[in-house]
């Protein structure tokens, strides 16, 4: 069993509202060292398979065509044993 | 008759209120057609409903974007017929590409139900040439939480020169969306994605009956 | 297995019971009722089903004063929800639930489940959930750390009450939220759900005829909300961590799946009986079901949907999993249930049958895990009477006075104030995140004093309203329970709703303390007394008790649920002012009444005297009155006066256009006539040409009635006894009002 | 400057309704390899810190205080150089 993580965050470009306001409520509580924040997602996903590469393809698939929406989304992945 | 499907996914909630809707309008008939039909043959018009397709897992409408039907709802948008996503029927819309852009979260972060101004920018196509009757500013309502309408700057100027953008909030605008859009459609105007809910607006007793020339406009279409 | 359970012997010489809430005496009359020691899943069974949340051993007696029976009733209480008729072969089914110590733990997810906890409740009756309220409680909004606390809980439970209902499909059409101290440590959450059914869609949760297959139909069983399992982790090593009970998470999708196929598998006319698994999940619902019938049942654990690995027959059956419901197929027939199940992806497997000898038998791993009489479970629940006392502190509370300060200067000022409190304040922030429209039968949104859903496939609507005011409670029980009931019925009366019957939801402080005792004994006679004189059955309701922090109890807080009927939908009214011009009656007669009010609460930061008094006789006659007029057509807008008196019901009334300029007249203090909460008032507003037809009708009723004058565009003026006493533009008072509760959310820090 | 990327995942035993959907999608879109699904939440908080002793204590708070919800979520974090 592989497990792949992967992780998503909105295109740099693309406003976060979420980021600011968990910024904002940081600030207030007095994490006056965080400058930004950026809100994203963590998908974890549990393979059958015992080949790391044939994963790493597969799971590419997945976040082409369904986890990630590349309009507003970046994504990257690894892939550890479980 | 003009026929109509409205398209039930696992999670649609506003299926009925449009079946209802669609029905109520002289010369329109409306069915429902569930999201695992493989053919759209023989409807003029494709409904695609608001709620929570598959719970909004994820991102809103992007299970629903990979469904059964989709593939015939393409084929039913290049040849032309009319199709019109409400709320999550846009997301499902933008989710599947018949739309450009994206739809995130309002940047109020909430949930936000309530009945807006909308400007009908564009009055030309199918589903608002009724509106060119000096209706331009109408009232209809919202419920959604991600209505934030996105693109990048190259699809908006485009939205914009193409006169795709069909609606915007007039006055206030609940969610950040770029530009104000609540609607767009795609560039030959058969396609209409938009987040307020005509089928919502039939009647005086629901606070406004402005979706009724939505439905009415679609049904006299040329 | 790899993990041990205490053996029946440790059990009880542990006294490992007590975790699993039986005390002594009853576990000592389980071993008598059973002829031997429990084994720990049995315990357990015994434990959840002898708690006051299924048992009602502490209220019982108390319940038993409601009155239950009308004319129109269908199903009182007992089963799911009660159901009333409505005329044209339909039926309306409405109950309250509380799911008060869920939401402090987990505000979101606590309030998510209530609503969802509510809906199964009406769907399980076979009724189509038309609409959700709730009624809310929290501690101060401004301020502290506690408050900061507070801002969470109320933000996250607003959420989780959203996310649940908007996702599900069901609007949430109204409710209300009150703030008070009193609340800091125990937030209360009541939700309630209303359904439409046709009579003969009517469900039953009766298990009976042998070999009847027992179908378990929805989510899988996880270890969520499992309780009293704290005896499990002293013994346990590695494996503790993952044997603590997880939080419940609410899945309004599988929610929204499982009433579709629900809906569609009664319409098949392939299910014998039903019942959703609620509080204490299969446990209650197994027993229950079989006990009703007089039957038994024997379930095969293995056969239950699991999503956590392992679990014991114990968990299994406390576990308190969401979206799941226990079945009874007419034989022969399982597997149209089972094909319609899967057209909407929810799970449905047979985990037993229905049978002959009236026990609950569960096998697990091959082995018997319990075999419990039911009569020893369901039928010899233990009853409390309860020592009651009426505290000191009470009698004097209400012998202080309840108004000891001069007229204030500027009482333009004074409202100002008093309409930014989050008390008075617009609740507009909680209800447009709630989608109030869906399904479009709404006709009267949230804002109004009842809302109003129009019954598809008829020309009825019917009006709803939740209420409650602890404030009145806690001075004096009585008559706060009276009001309670008479503020509900009076609500739904204002939007045309003839009320038919009630629901309510009684939350407490502990009861085995006598002066907590007393309060609910004297809510409770005082509810029943509302009931009686204005004809409206009690048909459910819900008691949460033991709401403490640190030994302290929250206000006793009944609240009572209405539901009325609208016979014509063009009889629709709302609160709010239409015309220019209209001529306003003030209904009803005020009086020096600020006991437990909202400007007493606010000038002098506590509560004290008595509150309003209520004849009931009084009650009936404005309720009628008003409606009979509705009815003739003669009202353009009705409003009842609550909390913040006149003052607050005059500008509550008040559109974007439409303001107000009035002429008050009288003996009693400005102050007095603007904010006193005397009950039993209504507000009017009707065409110049009713004016007099209304003034011979209310005669004729015996209602005091004034005319205080008329709807005016964009002003807000009121004068006393010929000077202006409160002026101002309208939206300046309307901004003030309308945003208070979001800034408070939004910016404080 | 230093960046924390903060990972927020479901408790073992909490159910993750999201997850269930997007997996039931991935097996229907031919995935059938994905046995299990869970999603989380993955932050990005940039730090005005050049200690990152310091950053790895700040950041620690930071997700006890209000990042994560403790009563149902797990976390972890890393820090970065930005
Ligand atoms: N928690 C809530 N959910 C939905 N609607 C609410 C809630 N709280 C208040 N409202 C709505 O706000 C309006 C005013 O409520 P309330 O202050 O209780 O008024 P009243 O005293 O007239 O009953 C009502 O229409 C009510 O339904
Ligand atoms: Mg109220």
């Amino acid at each position: 069993m592989l497990k792949g993580i992967v992780t998503v965050s909105l295109k740099q470009d693309v406003l976060d509202p979420q980021g600011q306001a968990v910024l904002h409520s940081l600030q207030s509580l007095g994490f006056n060292e965080a400058k930004n924040v950026r809100i994203g997602k963590s998908i974890e996903v549990w393979l059958e398979e015992n080949d790391s590469n044939k994963a790493e393809s597969r799971l590419g698939e997945m976040c082409e065509s369904l986890l990630v929406n590349s309009v507003i989304e970046d994504y990257s992945f690894e892939i550890v044993e479980e | 008759m003009m026929r109509c499907a409205v398209i039930v996914f696992p999670g649609s909630n506003c299926d009925s209120d449009l079946y209802k809707a669609a029905n109520s309008v002289e010369g329109m008939e409306a069915e429902y057609l569930w999201y695992t039909s493989e053919s759209l043959e023989g409807y003029d018009a494709v409904l695609l409903p608001g709620g929570f397709s598959y719970g909004d897992a994820l991102r809103a409408g992007a299970l629903a974007s990979q469904a059964p039907v989709l593939k015939a709802l393409r084929r039913a948008a290049d040849s032309g017929v009319y199709i019109l996503g409400i709320c999550n029927g846009f997301q499902i819309l933008t989710e599947c590409g018949l739309l450009p852009g994206a739809l995130h979260r309002n940047s109020g972060l909430r949930f936000i139900c309530d009945t807006v101004n909308l400007e009908v920018v564009n009055t030309d196509i199918c589903f608002t040439s009724g509106y060119s009757r000096g209706a331009k500013q109408i009232r209809l309502p919202i419920a959604h939480g991600e209505g934030n309408y996105t693109c990048d700057t190259d699809t908006l100027r485009k939205l914009e020169d193409n006169a795709q953008i069909v609606f915007r909030y007039s006055g206030n605008n609940p969610n950040g969306s770029l530009a104000g859009i609540a609607g767009i459609s795609n560039s030959k105007g058969n396609v209409l994605g938009m987040m307020p809910h005509p089928e919502r607006a039939m009647a005086e007793w629901m606070g406004s009956s402005d979706g009724r020339i939505l439905f009415e406009s679609l049904m006299m279409r040329t | 297995m790899h993990t041990t359970e205490p053996t029946n012997d440790q059990i009880q010489s542990e006294k490992i019971y007590r975790q699993m809430g039986l005390n002594d005496e009853e576990y000592s009359s389980v071993v008598e009722l059973l002829g031997r020691k429990p084994n720990l899943t049995e315990t357990g069974i015994f434990g959840v089903m002898w708690s006051e949340h299924c048992s009602y051993k502490n209220s019982k007696p108390l319940l038993s004063l409601f009155p239950v029976d009308g004319p129109d009733v269908l199903q009182g209480p007992g089963e799911g929800a009660g159901v009333v008729d409505i005329g044209d072969g339909y039926a309306v089914v409405f109950k309250v639930e509380s799911h008060n110590h869920p939401s402090a733990i987990e505000p979101y997810q606590g309030a998510a489940t209530g609503v969802g906890g509510i809906l199964r409740d009406i769907f399980s009756m076979g009724a189509r959930p038309i609409a959700v309220l709730n009624s809310l409680r929290f501690g101060p909004l401004s301020g502290n750390a506690a408050a900061k606390r507070t801002r969470y809980l109320f933000g996250h439970v607003v959420a989780g009450i959203a996310g649940y209902g908007n996702c599900i499909g069901v609007p949430t059409v109204g409710g209300e939220v009150c703030f008070d101290q009193c609340y800091t440590g125990n937030p209360l959450v009541n939700a309630m759900g209303v359904g439409v059914l046709r009579h003969d869609q009517l469900q039953h949760g009766r298990a009976e005829g042998a070999g009847k297959s027992v179908i378990y139909v929805g989510a899988s069983t996880g270890r969520d909300g499992i309780h009293g399992a704290t005896f499990a982790s002293e013994e346990l090593n590695e494996d503790s961590d993952e044997k603590r009970p997880a939080v419940q998470v609410g899945d309004p999708f599988m929610g929204k799946l499982l009433i579709e196929a629900c809906l569609e598998v009664y319409q098949s006319g392939a299910l014998y009986s039903v019942q959703d698994m609620g509080a204490a999940g299969l446990t209650c619902s197994s027993t229950e079901m079989s006990y009703k019938g007089g039957m038994g049942m024997e379930l095969n654990l293995d056969l239950v949907p699991q999503r956590a690995e392992n679990m014991s027959a114990y968990e299994i059956m406390l576990s308190e999993s969401q979206e799941r419901m226990l079945f009874v197929a007419n034989p022969g027939r399982e597997e149209e249930i089972f094909s319609i199940c899967k057209k909407w992806d929810v799970p449905a497997v047979t985990v037993g049958q229905v049978i002959e000898e009236p026990v609950l038998r569960l096998n697990h791993h091959g082995v018997a895990a319990a075999e419990l009489s039911l009569v020893a479970v369901c039928g010899s629940t233990p009853v409390y009477q309860r020592e009651s006392i009426i505290p000191e502190t009470v009698l004097n509370r209400q012998k202080e006075s309840g108004l000891d300060w001069d007229v204030p200067e500027d009482l333009t000022d004074v409202f100002k104030l008093l309409i930014q409190t989050p008390e008075l304040a617009s609740k507009s922030w909680v209800y447009q995140q709630y989608d109030f429209m869906v399904r479009t039968n709404t006709s009267v949104r949230p804002g109004s004093d009842a809302a109003v859903v129009r019954v598809e496939g008829t020309n009825k609507s019917l009006a709803m309203s939740i209420d409650g005011n602890s404030r009145y409670v806690f001075l004096d029980p009585k008559t706060g329970g009276r009001c309670a009931v008479a503020e509900a019925a009076r609500n739904v009366v204002c939007s045309g709703g003839r009320p038919l019957a009630i629901t309510d939801g009684l939350n407490f402080g502990n009861p085995e303390k006598p002066e907590i005792f007393w309060q609910l004994e004297q809510a409770v006679s005082g509810m029943s007394e509302a009931c009686s004189y204005l004809n409206l059955p009690v048909v459910g309701g819900n008691v949460s008790l033991y709401n403490e922090t640190e030994g302290e109890a929250v206000y006793p807080t009944p609240v009572v649920g209405a539901v009325g009927l609208i016979e014509d939908n063009a009889y629709t009214t709302s609160q709010f002012f239409q015309k220019s011009g209209d001529v306003l009656f003030l209904l009803g007669e005020t009086k020096e009444e600020l006991g437990g009010g909202a400007y007493q609460q606010m000038q002098t930061g506590k509560i004290s005297g008595m509150p309003p008094e209520l004849d009931l006789e009084k009650e009936r006659q404005l309720q009628q009155a008003v409606l009979e007029n509705i009815r003739r057509g003669n009202v353009v807008s009705a409003h009842d006066l609550s909390h913040g008196g006149l003052s607050l019901a005059l500008l509550t009334s008040c559109t974007e256009q439409m303001g107000i300029s009035v002429v008050l007249k009288s003996d009693l203090r400005p102050d007095v006539v603007l904010f006193s909460e005397s009950q039993s008032r209504i507000l009017l507003s009707v065409s110049e040409e009713k004016e007099s037809e209304i003034v011979s009708s209310m005669l004729q009723y015996k209602v005091p009635c004034v005319q205080i004058g008329k709807v005016v565009k964009e002003r807000f003026e009121i004068s006393f006894n010929g000077t202006k006493i409160i002026y101002s533009e309208l939206n300046l008072l309307r901004d003030l009002w309308q945003n208070a509760i979001a800034m408070e959310m939004e910016f404080s820090v």
